[in-house]
């Protein structure tokens, strides 16, 4: 491929006529299609043409969707929502530089003392201070790969297409000296872009730049609505019919809908856990939705339960192991973000989130089988009883930490298994949700 | 030696008969029991030692009389080993008087320094000695001297043997009228057990140092493996110029101790506490003699000889609180800066040299003084090593115990990433860098006999730390001018890399046209250019 | 729960009539009905009674199923299989205890020396020595706990259940003196079962011991054929009806059947790839079924790609890194197993796996942006070169490692991003798959 | 002391004048510049060095007369003070015959049993002079003894000074019949700067150290922190049996010097080589002088002087090839088996105590002998710390500068992952023991003259591996004892515990009725018990 010519997306691209944001989207499609048509030549099932079937599915699409907004609708009014962004933001650096004066680009400050816990949103949050960065000798060469990346955005939402943070890097292997030549590089530039772009309510992967990490699992009472990649058809997935298979989360999920009729979701933190609980159909049992974490949850499957949360206005109970881990990293990162990313907190966290168990005071109240906590877990205890507002703030769990050093040990979601396999079906989870309004806040 | 008949102690022996066999120990013997405490502990070092000895008396001679050193050293193996070598070495020196000759050869503890308070190489009267003996023990061959004092005299030859049992020379041999080419001097010739090998800690590195602390001395190294006469390795002079002649002092008042103090009033002619102190100490003036006499609440008037034990103690306790000025510094001798950097340029190929000599003063009543010099940067050293040290005392490489020598207690406690290089916890930082430290006193307090490391004085690691910390700072100076440039070069070439790549977005996500964007590039060129030079 | 008594099912299953493995089946799939009738009392949704709903079922499925073995009958059979050798081996021990004689164990014997490379069947086999554990003093414990896990083996299919090497350590805590102190030593205890077993060609899995790990994620042309875990209906799962998701892969697929009419299956290293040809159609342009691996395959992934690949009999081809890593482990491991694991490969293995790419010749063909190799990297490849037989028998693999060390550079998928984001599906893969006979054996 | 205004030397000096300078210097002036090399770096050690040269002393008198020691130790701190000490140490050994005291006492090298080839504590006739002259030093106070010989005689007391100048004995004070209330011995009092401190390397340490290596002797010490009687702290003899007496002997043929052997030859009352060869060596008899002579092709008959230089260095190859017995065994005085274990017992809390004194060998002529203790297990020492090291030499206690020793190299070198205990790399293993090593030599080759480490020569270390793999190994053997007797325990409990599981595995197996469990239970209990017994 070393002396072949670029692919020829660029050149159709560069053909296509220029216009203001909001009337560009059609002449975008349109690129896309050709591309797509182009593509799709040695395929053996037509694709035909993307927009062609796009514009098919969504005549069929009338009536349906009946809960939360049409997926197809809020997918291209936040891709418009993007495209504005990103030529405002160009266009602010151009108007400097029309006038000879210095272009600037506003982050938020992402330190911690500009973070605040917000008791009545429930997360961690960006506070007002800015951070400028002024082009100058020492920041030109960022400066430039910024703008780039941003170029590089507006091109993926227009031709439907999307990067992770790797081909992200790689791509910018074609831009000369604006290379990068480590990854840790891009990714700093995509994470300023994301923080600034927070502050217009678009997130990283509206912009499509997705997160190269593996989403979690669901299983239960739900209906995904999502649309086929390349027809556009709407598609419904029925998460009770995956046998003891599962749904993977997509990396991007804002295009999603979702409809049930669920009373709560479950997020487990162990993949065997939710093996349990699905394969013995407690999501029917229960009327409600599974979800593994598979330990701290990536940024998919907490957008995932947040969007389920707010679209189904359903509760979500965490059910973790008995740890400083468990607690203070997997539950209080879904339910409220972390101080390092309080500037997407607002995307990703899921306040409706309640702490089923294990608790402390589970350990005492059956006897789990346990084990010492390690010098990491004391450390990290004392540390969120220390200093973190989300503990601080609420006695139930400042009781709980303390009754947790004070055991000296932790205990696992599987410890149950002492009864019986089943007795965390028969018995924990049965108490346990007779009594939500006891689980911890 | 014992006959193996001769009775031995009897179990019961009364005090009478223990009595007599209590008898004087000679310091030779001592010595030749313990001579690892000179640093004859093995065949290489033997070798090393026996060569620093000898160069060290023949420079001192030569300094002592005036003379810029030329000096030669011949190391050959004895034809049919390899494990015994004859070291030779010859100076342009005053020569030795030939009744003098035995006993400073042949004897150990005799010599002239010993008893000065001023910079020196030797200073015990055991090292040269130490070698013959040690040359004697192992291979039986007697020291041979050939020395003369002046062109008009006739040279003189001696065959010497020491006599362990009394420390005692015995001359095997004398001559006048021998072959010995020279108009002044002095060649020895000491037969031994040893090892060559190249590399750290040999002969040969011991040589290039004292080229680079010496910068006066021309000297002609003949290695064992040189076969002709270019393989020779001939150090040249730097300057033609001696060093400062180092003057006998007096002791200073800080540092003496009780019993010393004590000494030096019963060997005194003085009459009156002040005039004693006045006389034995340097720096102590009237003023300050009366000064002592009243923190110590003596009578300056009162005779020496009828002071008290509790006068004498606080006598001492006041001479180590009055104030009292630094020691004459003209008993020591230093390099100097510019001929340090003289030396390192001479030897050390690198990009930056400083160097810095600072003032003399005092631990335990011995002035003292310290010299630094680096030479940083270059191809020839290794930039992720541990930066090499060159020690010396009084002008004398010191090759063994680096790590348990005052001069790298300093280096390493020394905090250089202020100067911009890495250093690990607790050992020297890494860089292309030789830092080369000379410490010059009347005394040079070193950790053992066979004076391989200096001990901890902490006056004299503060010393040394500062001079390091001066030198530091320029060079910190150097290597960030030497950054700086390379940033200001990059800069420039930013502007001109990245600021097409602006106008390239700009162009995409607003679809400017092509002469939109060429503005656009030449204004924010402009715009951080001007920035630049404001 | 600790003055609590223990769970309902020990009492369930006591009450059950003794009979023979062969005729057992039903009472105990009684007694699993029984526990599922008692769990699902406070259920919204009546999940009636197990049996019952098995019955409606399994009426209904009749003319389904076109391809491959119906999953329920298999599933079955395999339960009644797995539970005879249980009985067999503990039948052989009671009857020399009965004689008084020291009762064994035999297994294969599993060190390297005993391993053996099969060109023909193409994987590591184990060998046909035999190690014996006698009941002695030093062995009692461990024979007992051997014989204990087998009996909880036998119990959970009797009721139709599983447990992570997790669970089962827990469940062990109830077993007195005999209960693990620490999960190693119940995990080797699985082990050496599942060596024992595996002379009978019984699986881990069969034995209802679930590993813990997630499985892969599926997309493309295939339908999975499972059953309801409760109700026991069956189930299709249609893999090209994800969206922008996918199928995720159960941690035990025993009981699935496939039908597909799919020409390859493309097993893909990383998530982020599998993503793009997923969200881009790729599957449907070249009917195929896309299987994310994410790094060395689970059991999971490889048994379901072998029994896809067995049951619909189409190829498998390797798209990983250019890096002795993806070559040596992921691949390798994917084809013929490991040296270690060599008497469970004849289940896990995939030996119709062929190497697509990224071939060391592809980063000079392709110009690609490279890393340099590790020393581990360059490591692996000479250990490959020198010991490993599966390198060492294929002339091409030689030549190719070779290359790769020549190079001394290393290449991943994502690099043909260089050339724009859609090369790898526009350029790359359409290159390679014309000619398929060139890949690597 | 050199006047101030004394001429010092001129540049450009002559060999002449030069001569004038040239003087000898005294051991005592060398030692008094060079104390560090003495063990008086520093108060606290020079504190330890004095109270040990002490020590050493009175318990070679009493040995040598025959006499149990019977030892006193006080410290005291000098009123108003806490860094001055004095040191009274008290023996009931021979005494001193008045006429000696001076020179025992304040002349350095001089002394009974630097010329003998016997094992002593002392050797060279330094340390207790050197502990005199720094008090002298430091708080000007004179060395005081008393000494009686005998019930019958008065005793004497002394008042003495050390002229350092000339290294002879300045008597300030001498009387009879002073109040000295013993029978027969000699009390010595030194006033010095000190500090003192417990712990490790402490006057504590070295006593209790001491005690051990010395069960035949009767220690009191009186520390300076006690007010009463009762808290002085007393150390019984473990047996009033004294050491083994040693004898001196004549050199051994291997390992002497080329040099050494030339000075026998020259003071020997021999005349011909083979006679000078029986007479002078240990262990040579007439065969073996012949053998020795046929060797270096040499005629056994030769007369002695006229023995040349080439067939000299003959006779000094043939000595080291020559097949000779190790040098007789009687210049030791091993502690003993029996007496290590006694004195270890008696200080050490441990539940397993082995010794191992291993036959006399010999490095460089000098005869040697190693023994080893160790104690094993117990409360009082720490499962997870290094093991710790008592280092003796000639029955005196190592305290300063355990890693350079040849005892530590030893210990590091053994593996003692081969005796079940844990082992760092390079390091000494991990556990609760204590480690006694003991080198008994007539001469203990010392790394420095403050006699605190052992050389690292091969013959010396190989030998302290050897004993300690053999206390490793019968440790070794007590650990798998042990862990024998845990394991059996465990595994009658085995049966008992897990046959019931096998049993109920087969139950919910094969449903078997509880009768059939139960009798395959106990059949299984059977055959196991059964085979256990076989």
């Amino acid at each position: 491929m070393a002396a072949r010519k670029k692919p020829t997306r660029k050149a159709a691209k560069k053909k296509a006529p220029r216009a203001k944001p909001s009337t560009k989207k059609a002449s975008a499609r349109k690129a896309s299609a050709r591309k797509a048509a182009k593509r799709s030549t040695p395929a053996k099932k037509g694709a035909a043409s993307k927009k062609a079937a796009k514009k098919k599915a969504a005549a069929g699409r009338k009536g349906k969707a009946a809960k939360g907004a049409t997926d197809r609708d809020l997918s291209e009014r936040k891709d418009r929502e993007t495209l504005k962004c990103i030529h405002d933001v160009a266009s602010e650096v151009h108007g400097r530089a029309r006038r000879k004066a210095k272009p600037e680009l506003k982050t938020p400050l992402r330190s911690l003392s500009n973070v605040e816990y917000d008791r009545k949103v429930g997360y961690f949050r960006i506070g007002r201070q800015r951070s400028t960065r002024t082009l100058t000798v020492n920041t030109v060469k960022t400066f430039a790969q910024t703008l780039k990346m941003m170029a590089l955005s507006k091109e993926m939402i227009e031709t439907d297409d999307f990067a992770t943070k790797r081909d992200a890097y790689y791509v910018t292997k074609n831009w000369g000296e604006a290379k990068f030549d480590e990854q840790t590089e891009s990714d700093a530039v995509m994470d300023d872009i994301e923080a600034m772009f927070s502050l217009h309510g678009v997130t990283r992967e509206q912009l499509r730049f997705y997160p190269d990490e593996h989403g979690g699992a669901v299983a239960g009472a739900l209906t995904v609505l999502d649309r086929d990649p390349i027809t556009g058809e709407e598609i419904e997935i029925d998460c009770t019919r995956f046998g003891s298979g599962a749904y993977s989360i997509p990396s991007s999920v804002e295009h999603l809908s979702m409809r049930t009729d669920a009373e709560f979701v479950l997020a487990i933190e162990t993949g065997g856990m939710f093996q349990r609980l699905a394969a013995h159909g407690f999501w029917r049992e229960r009327n409600c939705i599974l979800v593994s974490m598979g330990g701290v949850p990536t940024r998919a499957t907490r957008r995932f339960v947040r969007i389920l949360a707010d679209q189904a206005r359903i509760p979500v109970y965490a059910f973790v192991d008995c740890d400083p881990y468990g607690i203070a990293n997997i539950y209080r990162t879904l339910k409220v973000g972390s101080g390092n990313a309080a500037h997407v907190n607002r995307f990703f966290c899921v306040p409706q989130t309640h702490f089923l168990g294990v608790t402390p005071q589970d350990i005492v109240d059956y006897d789990l089988p346990t084990h010492p906590l390690k010098p990491v877990d004391v450390k990290r205890a004392k540390d969120a009883l220390k200093n973190d507002p989300f503990f601080t703030g609420h006695p139930e769990w400042k009781a709980a930490m303390e009754l947790l050093l004070k055991l000296g040990r932790r205990a696992e979601q599987q410890a149950f298994a002492k009864y019986g396999l089943d007795a965390v079906m028969t018995r924990y989870l049965p108490d346990k949700l007779a009594n939500p309004r006891k689980f911890l806040p | 030696m014992a006959s193996k008949r001769r009775t031995t102690a009897r179990r019961g022996e009364s005090a009478q008969q223990m009595a007599e066999r209590q008898r004087e120990i000679s310091v030779s013997e001592f010595f030749t029991k313990n001579r690892h405490l000179l640093g004859f502990d093995n065949p290489k070092k033997a070798l090393l030692t026996a060569v620093k000895e000898a160069v060290d008396n023949a420079l001192d001679a030569c300094e002592e009389a005036g003379i810029a050193p030329d000096v030669e050293v011949t190391l050959k193996a004895v034809k049919g080993t390899d494990d015994r070598f004859t070291v030779t070495v010859r100076d342009n020196g005053p020569g030795i008087v030939a009744r003098q000759v035995p006993h400073v050869f042949g004897r150990l503890l005799y010599g002239s320094k010993f008893h000065r308070l001023r910079q020196s190489r030797g200073q015990q009267g055991i090292g040269i000695s130490a070698a013959g003996m040690y040359g004697q023990l192992t291979t039986g061959k007697p020291i041979r001297v050939w020395t003369r004092t002046s062109r008009r005299k006739p040279p003189d030859y001696f065959e010497l043997r020491i006599d362990t049992k009394r420390n005692r020379p015995e001359v095997l041999h004398h001559k006048q009228h021998e072959e010995f080419d020279v108009a002044h001097g002095t060649q020895l010739e000491i037969t031994l057990e040893g090892r060559y090998q190249r590399g750290r800690q040999s002969v040969d590195d011991f040589l290039l140092q004292c080229a680079v602390a010496n910068p006066h001395l021309r000297l002609v190294y003949d290695p064992p493996d040189a076969a002709t006469e270019e393989q020779k390795i001939v150090y040249e002079r730097a300057t033609t110029e001696l060093p400062i002649e180092a003057k006998e002092i007096a002791p200073h008042p800080y540092g003496v101790e009780l019993g010393m103090l004590l000494e030096m009033m019963k060997a005194s002619a003085a009459q009156r506490v002040s005039s004693f102190l006045q006389a034995e100490f340097s720096r102590v003036s009237k003023r300050v003699a009366d000064e002592i006499c009243r923190l110590a609440e003596v009578d300056p008037k009162a005779k020496l000889r009828s002071v008290k034990a509790a006068e004498l103690e606080r006598l001492h306790r006041a001479l180590s609180k009055v104030k009292v000025m630094a020691p004459p510094t003209d008993c020591l001798s230093p390099i100097g800066e510019e001929l340090i950097l003289d030396g390192l340029q001479k030897e050390v190929e690198a990009d930056f040299y400083a160097a810095k000599t600072r003032a003399p003063t005092v631990y335990r009543g011995n002035p003292f003084q310290i010299e630094v010099g680096v030479a940083y940067g270059g191809e020839s050293m290794g930039a992720e090593d541990p930066v090499r040290l060159m020690r010396f005392a009084n002008r004398v490489p010191l090759l063994y115990q680096q790590s348990a020598c005052a001069v790298f207690k300093a280096a390493v406690g020394t905090d250089w990433r202020k100067y911009q290089l890495t250093q690990p916890r607790g050992a020297l930082p890494l860089g292309p860098m030789i830092v080369f430290i000379h410490v010059a006193s009347a005394w040079v307090p070193f950790t053992s006999e066979s004076k391989e490391a200096i001990a901890h004085y902490p006056e004299i690691i503060k010393e040394i730390k500062l001079a390091l910390q001066e030198c530091g700072r320029e060079m910190s100076h150097h290597i960030s001018r030497k950054k700086r440039q390379a940033v200001e070069a990059k800069k420039r070439s930013y502007i001109d890399s990245f600021i097409p790549h602006i106008g390239d977005a700009l162009r995409d996500i607003l679809a400017l046209s092509e002469k939109d964007r060429e503005k656009a590039v030449s204004n924010l060129r402009d715009v951080l250019e001007k920035s630049r030079k404001m």
